[in-house]
């Protein structure tokens, strides 16, 4: 059985901390995460607007590369990658001949039957069940889940039961101790295109997410999607502008959570790339 | 006939064949398929094969085929034109590689046809037939000739007996006129034999019941347990009839097409339960013991009290076809 | 297989079965289908590679029946057949006793169907690649030369039903290339007769074959027969899902999807 | 030997002009087997027909075949002529030389030659017809209604008003079904009690109607004409006869704070109950779940103050076996649960509620006597946003269908909301406005127009509570294309009409086929939108799918008259084309080897089992049977069948392979 | 030499396609006149073993039709005719028989021009294809080789 991983772009820069701290904890639990050789982009540019065929045969070619090198599954942490790799593994399942002049183009086999999992999955199958011994440095405080908008969608290919209030970061926060809050804007945008174009929308739209968590109780917003993290913290800035107040409140990948959790450093949690300083209310183990 | 004695080497053997076939006679030869030997038509002498003991098909279907045209009609609303089939110009055929059990099976075969009734079509066939046999250096444990007065170098209803003596010598009997004039047309091939160390050449089998006795058991062994008991497995097939040498059982069917249509001559088997089936829904041969107890006393006691040779030449063909392996020899013995 | 003999001795003792249908020695090296209903003949039951034969067909024929209610020996086909029969209406849970064999030749013995099913579930029926790959080189024949293949494969093939006979699932009280009324297929063994009838076999077992191979293992012509039903199973798998006898899945003819697909309707 | 007699039409010139009539008649009469064979201009006329019947009787033909038109067109004609002439009219056949030939090909050789070939088929199958006739089947006349909403007490009435008898069963205490919760009706605002009441009556007091309330239909066996229904009368703890319905019980009974059904949960009810006042029958049931007594062991008040000595704590559910000669399903539906939307907040939020429970609240008898007043603090609501299409038309929540009525009755609480609060606001979110009905559209427009409810297009996507509102979330998908957000006091949900929890079972109880959404399916789309594919089951009202009153009530009646129909006959005369398991002699009886794979094949569940015993009584043998009252002929068993034991009458195997065999043997 | 006239059996369901056949006449569309029909109650009566005799008897070329998916007279003869047809036309594929000589469609009652399309469209593909000489040899083994 043979775990793959598709870091993707974010991964490797604006959030390494996500792909250190997902990597820690696999250590952690003993689980080996290969990262898949010569991995390209996936494609969640504006390619799936100008080119379909494009579009396709970006992703198409990471999960043919992963095939070869014998993964039976297949996890993706950055959202924006997963619903890309997802919604190509699901068309071409779908369109037998496409996946065919695909494969033929892309000169590759591709059986399309690798599982592809985002961090949330991933974690459901192979951290949580082994939570139990790992967890020395309970998270006990209000969080507020924020899944945004990527992880669950779209609903026909997830199949998720509850795409407009997802639970399953919410269950993950709780095993860890933590009391993961009711509220309303889990799954509101947080701007994230315009991340970069049009900041005040941004702003805006993550101002709101951050002022409901805090209004709730929340002492950290917790989430699983780069450009959410992003928007949320590099951004708050803008955020502070539009709601016209400091806002404190940390946003830490549920990796990161995690990783404190099970009493590694902050440090090996990638912590300190944060913008937004994060201070839990827990002690946390002091860096080595 | 006085039998005459030659000898053949591999080589003229190959010639012969040759010739037999620029003659423009139809071989019917052993060929290898898969792990079984089947006779059937062979163009040239490297398809025979010699590794068998007995082919898995018998080589009736040459005069006897599984499916012979009797005539064909067309009806109009006036009248219904016959064609009939006996007088339809039948090919020379050569048997190569027949065993002696083999040869020995057209004898109660031809009695059958040439009952009452003289069939012609059938008498038209073999009369066209030449059996070349080539005796048995191998034997198994289904082969018992011997039990039925018959052996592996016998040469009843050959024409001419084949005998592998060393690697290439083979010593060729003539036993009639058919097979004189074959071999006078090739003599070249052949040179004059004397030593006669036939028998030491020959396959050993071992004698295994006595078929007068058996014969005179049978007499009243109709009602006997023996016959449910060793049919038990019986799947109901004919596989046993359809490889049988002598089995000579057939069933007349019409195929129709429209106004026009053929009528046919097939193969039929003791062993399906169809076979004695009346239409009133009663069969008089209810189960596979019956039919099995059919097969056994019609080749041992009824074609015998007939005609005085048994109806079975030992060949043990239908033992080893047998899908259930049942196996005619251990019925005989347990009798 | 010591284990096999006293659990045989034990249920003719009990009379629990009145007949054990099983594998015992054959002619030379052959293994056969027998028939204990004593209890010291017992020690004739044998177990091994050798034992391949679908003793399942025995089940419905009358002359077996007769003797009283059976146990069977079963390895893996035999239990396959099993559960398509019970599937069919051709047995009920009451009628026998099953001694399972599993492949690593342990005995499992099955009280109800649903074991069977529940067994059979992590042992499914699995085309060997070496079909596979001659399927696969049939069908890349032309299609002429594809059909006079078969015309040549079919040929030494005598119509002696063997292969009807040795089938678990051929337990038909009429066959219906003996009804007559209409002719449906040509009787006689000749080119047209042997298509039609492989044709139809096939058909009939459409759906039904559990893949044991008895027809093919009974064939005394040696004719692969079997690669029909093979590639026919391939194709219910490949439309309509997972193969193999099931009490809760609906028989793949006599049921349906809306959605089925196919690309040859116009 | 057969004597067949072919009748060439010219069809005037229709056939004559491109076939060569004289030559197919003159090969027709080369055929073995046919005795006579003619052409003339108009068979189908009276001197046609009657050249037909002398033949029959002059040449004492066994079988005809009329080479004209399509079958579909005079087959019944000319059957109806032999028939007349004396022979069996299914041994009468018809080549069709018009719409199959004369009309599709050109004047030739080659369509005088079809049309021969055509003829040729047809004779080689009439030779092997059999003599038909059609099945009689006895009729019981009862109809079984299954629900007592408004679909089944109209089916009711108008069936027992026909005089024929009718058992209603219905599952809750009262008939009345979800009408007897509405508070007024589109598009005419008249009170929904107001008009259904006086029909409740009506059915309790026809002499016709035998009504069993807190009753489910438990099995039904038998097919159309006879069909044995067994019914589970649940136990009142009541005795009917002695009851007589003062109430006190009701009032006196102690344990009151049980969420009231038929208020859907906004009012409360006691554990011996009548669901409301004008219940029928008005009489109460005890609700086991919730009586102390059954529950505890104690209490027992009720029988206490019973005046007559009603209550009967002992009574047990009771087992009637019932004969009925059709059936009727109108069981009605139900509305999704909204806890399918996280999003909306319903269960979470006190205000957020369903229509449902909006028509409770407008409703002069509900638990607010019909003020408008929010459930979590009973203020009157200011601002009352509706959203429509909840669930509805939203494949993601897996009811891609729309609900029909909610874009009206969403209207309608809009209009009743602003009728009662005059200062209030009201918002309706919807995607389109289907007001397609008679009166529909104008009335969506008084709520639009005089009542100036606003309509915003465009879905919500959430609704939170914040400082005591409701925060929802939605876009305007018109001009402004832009998110809305309305702070609102209390959220109305036009939640999916879905169908009834019991849906399923039910269906499989009585071999009716239902479509992915639980819906009772028609026997035909267009055609047969009453009747189900099980024959003298019929289905009325929003069982089916969802619909409105005046629709509900329409279908109730077309079942009715359905039914009226069938029972207008003593016995059902059924065409005899239909399949038969064959027989042979003893000891086969039958080649059927009982497998059943056709009974799973068979549309209709029209095959059931045959046991055949030998002398002693012994069964021997189990196998196919055929029922005649089910079977439709569609011969789907027929081509299934491997050992050929069951076949079709008209089309049956001989025919069949006759044909392809003549057809392509032209000589 | 006269152009080939392929000898086509259409094997129909009473209610969609005999229907739609009916309408092609009545709309006075033309077509060949190899095609002619046989009228079943539904495409699930319709055995294969028919379309087996077909080839027997001579037919170079078969058409079987019926109602759309759902519009089933008898609402689902023709899903279990599909599947049957599946099945079948796989088994024909491995054995060589040409499934291009059988067309399979649906014709509604409402579709008599797409009832002469099919018609033409075989009719030219069995044209193409030429007379199914492979076949009536083996069908045709009585007349010629028996006996030999």
């Amino acid at each position: 059985m043979k775990i793959g991983l598709y870091p993707g772009c974010s991964l490797t820069g604006s959030s390494r901390e996500y792909n250190e701290s997902l990597l820690a904890i696999a250590k952690e639990a003993g689980i080996e995460l290969c990262q898949i050789n010569d991995w390209n982009c996936c494609g969640a540019t504006a390619a799936h607007n100008l080119n379909k065929e494009l579009s396709l045969s970006l992703p198409a070619r990471n999960l043919a590369l992963a095939e070869l090198e014998g993964m039976n599954e297949l996890v993706v942490p950055c959202a924006a990658c997963f619903n890309r790799l997802v919604m190509t593994q699901h068309e071409l399942s779908e369109k037998n001949d496409l996946r065919k002049l695909i494969s033929d183009k892309l000169q590759l086999p591709l059986k399309n039957e690798i599982k592809i999992y985002n961090v949330l999955q991933f974690l459901e199958k192979h951290i949580v069940p082994r939570l139990g011994q790992l967890v020395k440095n309970p998270m006990a405080f209000d969080v507020a889940c924020y899944y945004g908008c990527l992880l669950v969608r779209p609903q026909n290919v997830m199949k998720s039961e509850r795409f407009e209030d997802p639970m399953t970061m919410d269950v993950i926060m709780q095993k860890l101790g933590a009391n993961a809050i009711d509220w309303p804007f889990k799954t509101e945008c947080c701007g994230a295109g315009f991340s970069v174009s049009k900041i005040e929308i941004v702003g805006e739209l993550s101002g709101k997410i951050v002022r409901n968590a805090v209004d709730h109780g929340a002492k950290a917003i917790v989430v699983a999607c780069p450009m959410c993290h992003s928007n949320l913290d590099m951004r708050r800035p803008a955020i502070d502008k539009y709601l016209n107040m400091k806002m404190d409140i940390p946003v830490i990948y549920i990796t990161q959570a995690i990783a404190l959790a099970m009493g590694l450093t902050p440090h090996q949690a990638g912590i300190q790339r944060h913008f937004v300083p994060v201070n839990l209310p827990v002690n946390l183990p002091v860096n080595r | 006939m006085q039998t005459e004695n030659y000898l053949i080497r591999k080589p003229s053997l190959e010639k012969l064949f040759n010739n037999l076939i620029s003659g423009g006679k139809t071989v019917i030869a052993p060929k290898a398929k898969g792990n079984l030997a089947l006779f059937d038509k062979v163009q040239a002498f490297g398809e025979i094969t010699e590794d068998y003991i007995v082919t898995t098909n018998s080589a009736k279907s040459v005069v006897f085929p599984r499916t012979e045209k009797l005539f064909s009609y067309h009806k109009s609303k006036e009248k219904t034109e016959i064609t009939d089939a006996s007088s339809s110009a039948f090919p020379d055929v050569i048997l190569w590689g027949t065993r002696p059990c083999d040869a020995a099976a057209f004898v109660p075969l031809t009695d059958t046809f040439n009952g009452d009734y003289k069939d012609i079509i059938f008498n038209n066939r073999i009369e066209k037939v030449i059996l070349l046999s080539f005796s048995c250096s191998r034997s198994d444990d289904s082969c018992f000739c011997t039990s039925v007065n018959s052996g592996p170098g016998n040469t009843s209803g050959s024409d001419v007996l084949f005998t592998k003596l060393s690697g290439c010598e083979y010593l060729a009997e003539v036993m009639t006129p058919k097979g004189q004039l074959l071999v006078s047309e090739n003599i070249d091939l052949f040179e004059t034999k004397t030593s006669e160390d036939k028998e030491k050449s020959l396959a050993v089998v071992a004698t295994r019941f006595n078929q007068e006795e058996i014969q005179a058991k049978l007499q009243n062994l109709f009602e006997n347990p023996v016959w449910d008991d060793k049919s038990r497995a019986c799947l109901g097939c004919g596989s046993c009839a359809y490889v049988c040498p002598v089995c000579s059982c057939f069933d007349i069917q019409d195929e129709a097409h429209g106004n026009k249509g053929t009528r046919l001559r097939c193969w039929d088997s003791c062993g399906f339960s169809m076979f004695t089936l009346h239409t009133s829904g009663h069969n008089p041969r209810e189960t596979q013991g019956a039919r099995w107890r059919q097969r056994i006393l019609h080749k041992f006691l009824y074609v015998p009290n007939k005609s005085k040779i048994a109806g079975c030449v030992g060949c043990g063909r239908c033992s080893r076809s047998c899908p259930a392996d049942i196996n005619i020899l251990e019925t005989l013995t347990s009798i | 297989m010591i284990e096999l003999i006293n659990k045989a001795k034990a249920l003719l003792e009990s009379n629990a079965v009145q007949v054990v249908i099983g594998y015992g020695k054959g002619t030379s090296n052959r293994t056969r289908a027998i028939f204990v209903t004593q209890s010291d003949d017992c020690d004739k039951l044998i177990f091994d590679s050798r034992c391949v034969q679908n003793l399942a067909v025995y089940l419905t024929k009358s002359e077996i029946k007769k003797l009283g209610k059976p146990a069977i020996v079963a390895p893996i086909p035999v239990l396959r057949s099993i559960l398509e029969l019970a599937v069919e209406n051709q047995l009920t849970e009451n009628d026998i006793v099953v001694l399972g064999i599993t492949p690593e030749s342990e005995i499992v013995d099955f009280d109800t169907f649903a074991n069977i099913e529940a067994f059979l579930a992590t042992h499914k029926i699995v085309i060997e690649e070496k079909y596979h790959e001659i399927i696969r080189l049939i069908k890349a024949m032309p299609v002429a030369e594809r059909f006079a293949y078969w015309v040549k494969e079919l040929e030494p093939c005598f119509k002696c039903y063997a292969c009807r006979a040795a089938c678990p699932l051929c337990y038909c009280t009429r066959c219906t290339v003996d009804d007559n009324q209409p002719q449906w297929i040509s009787v006689p063994s000749h080119p047209l007769g042997n298509l039609e009838w492989h044709i139809m076999r096939a058909m009939h077992l459409a759906g039904r074959c559990t893949d044991c191979e008895a027809c093919f293992n009974a064939c005394p012509m040696g004719i692969p027969i079997h690669l029909l039903t093979k590639s026919m199973l391939q194709d219910v798998n490949d439309n309509f899902g997972s193969y193999g006898p099931s009490l809760e899945k609906q028989n793949t003819l006599s049921s349906y999807k809306p959605d089925d697909k196919e690309s040859f309707i116009r | 030997m057969s004597k067949i007699g072919v009748f060439i039409c010219h069809c005037g010139e229709n056939i004559s002009s491109t076939v060569d009539v004289v030559r197919v008649a003159e090969a027709a009469g080369e055929l073995e087997g046919v005795a006579f064979s003619t052409d003339y201009k108009y068979m189908c006329s009276d001197p046609g027909q009657t050249m037909i019947k002398q033949a029959i009787k002059e040449k004492g033909l066994t079988g005809v075949v009329v080479g004209s038109c399509s079958p579909r067109m005079h087959e019944p004609t000319f059957r109806k002529a032999c028939k007349e002439a004396g022979l069996n009219p299914f041994m009468c056949e018809m080549a069709n030389l018009r719409e199959h030939c004369s009309w599709v090909h050109d004047k030739s050789e080659a369509t005088t030659q079809k049309a021969i070939d055509l003829v040729r088929t047809l004779v080689e199958k009439v030779k092997l017809n059999k003599p038909l006739f059609s099945i009689k089947v006895p009729v019981t006349k009862t109809a079984l209604v299954i629900g007592g909403g408004i679909a089944g007490i109209q089916a009711s009435l108008d069936i027992a008003s026909a005089g024929h008898q009718v058992i209603l069963v219905e599952k809750d205490p009262s008939i009345g079904g979800h009408m007897s919760q509405l508070s007024e009706t589109f598009p005419t605002l008249d009170c929904s009690q107001c008009i259904l009441t006086p029909r409740m009556v009506e059915v309790a007091q026809h002499p016709n109607i035998k009504l069993l309330t807190y009753a489910e239909l438990e099995k039904l066996e038998g097919s159309i004409g006879s069909f044995k229904a067994t019914i589970r009368k649940k136990a009142k703890s009541i005795d009917e006869n002695l009851c007589n319905g003062c109430g006190t019980c009701t009032t006196k009974c102690p344990t009151k704070k049980i969420p009231s059904e038929f208020n859907t949960g906004l009012g409360m009810r006691t554990a011996i109950y009548v669901p409301f006042p004008q219940a029928v029958p008005n009489k109460p049931v005890i609700d086991k779940e919730n009586c102390s007594y059954y529950q505890k062991g104690k209490c027992k008040v009720c029988e206490k103050v019973c005046p007559t000595g009603a209550i009967r704590f002992d009574q047990e559910d009771e087992l009637v076996e019932i004969e009925v000669g059709a059936v009727v399903i109108a069981t009605g539906f139900d509305i999704m649960q909204p806890s399918g939307f996280p999003e909306y907040g319903y269960g979470k939020y006190k205000d957020v509620i369903t229509g449902l429970q909006f028509e409770r609240l407008a409703s002069a008898s509900g638990p607010t006597l019909g003020e408008i007043r929010r459930p979590s603090d009973g203020k009157i609501p200011e601002k009352i946003v509706f959203v429509a299409c909840a669930g509805s038309r939203d494949p993601a929540k897996g009811i891609p269908y729309c609900s029909k009525i909610c874009c009206m009755y969403t209207a309608k609480h809009a209009m009743l909301y602003q009728h009662k609060v005059h200062h209030g606001k009201s918002y309706i979110f919807y995607m389109d406005i289907r007001a397609a009905g008679k009166n529909y559209e104008e009335f969506v427009r008084r709520a639009i127009v005089e009542d100036e409810v606003n309509y915003i297009r465009g879905r919500v996507s959430k609704i939170y509570e914040e400082n005591g509102k409701l925060i929802v979330k939605g876009v305007d998908t018109l001009l402004s294309a832009k998110p809305v957000e309305i702070e609102a006091d209390m959220v109305v949900l036009a939640s999916a009409a879905v169908a009834n929890p019991g849906a399923e079972e039910l269906a499989q109880k009585m071999h009716v086929s239902y479509d992915s959404y639980s819906f009772f399916s028609e026997a035909h789309p267009k055609l047969k939108p009453v009747e189900t594919n099980t024959a003298g089951i019929f289905l009325a009202g929003a069982c089916q799918a969802p619909k409105d009153i005046p629709e509900t009530v329409a279908q109730a009646s077309g079942a009715a008259s359905k039914v009226i129909i069938l029972f207008s006959k003593d016995e059902l005369s059924r065409d005899p084309l239909i399949a038969v398991v064959n027989r042979s002699p003893a000891p086969v009886f039958s080649t059927c080897v009982g497998c059943f794979l056709c009974a799973s094949a068979c549309p209709y569940q029209a095959i059931g089992e045959e046991l055949i015993t030998n002398r002693q009584g012994k069964v021997i043998k189990k196998v196919a049977k055929v029922n005649p009252g089910l079977c439709q002929g569609c011969g789907t068993c027929v081509a299934f069948c491997r050992s050929k034991s069951i076949d079709i009458q008209g089309y049956s195997n001989e025919q069949m392979c006759a044909e392809v065999v003549a057809l392509l043997n032209n000589d | 030499m006269t152009e080939f006239e392929p000898k086509i059996i259409a094997f129909v369901c009473n209610w969609c396609t005999y229907a739609g056949a009916d309408l092609t006449g009545t709309s006075r569309i033309k077509y060949a006149q190899n095609v002619k029909i046989i009228r079943f109650p539904c495409t699930g009566r319709i055995d294969f073993m028919l379309l087996l005799k077909s080839f027997g008897e001579g037919a170079d070329g078969i058409i079987v039709s019926g109602c759309h998916p759902n519009d089933c007279h008898y609402t689902s003869g023709n899903f279990h005719a599909r599947r049957r047809w599946i099945m079948f036309r796989g088994l024909l594929d491995l054995l060589g028989i040409d499934v291009r000589r059988i067309q399979y469609s649906w014709v509604s009652a409402a579709e008599g021009a797409k009832w002469a399309d099919i018609v033409n469209s075989t009719v030219n593909t069995i044209r193409e294809l030429g007379p199914y000489t492979e076949y009536e040899k083996v069908a045709g083994y009585l007349e010629k080789e028996a006996n030999q």
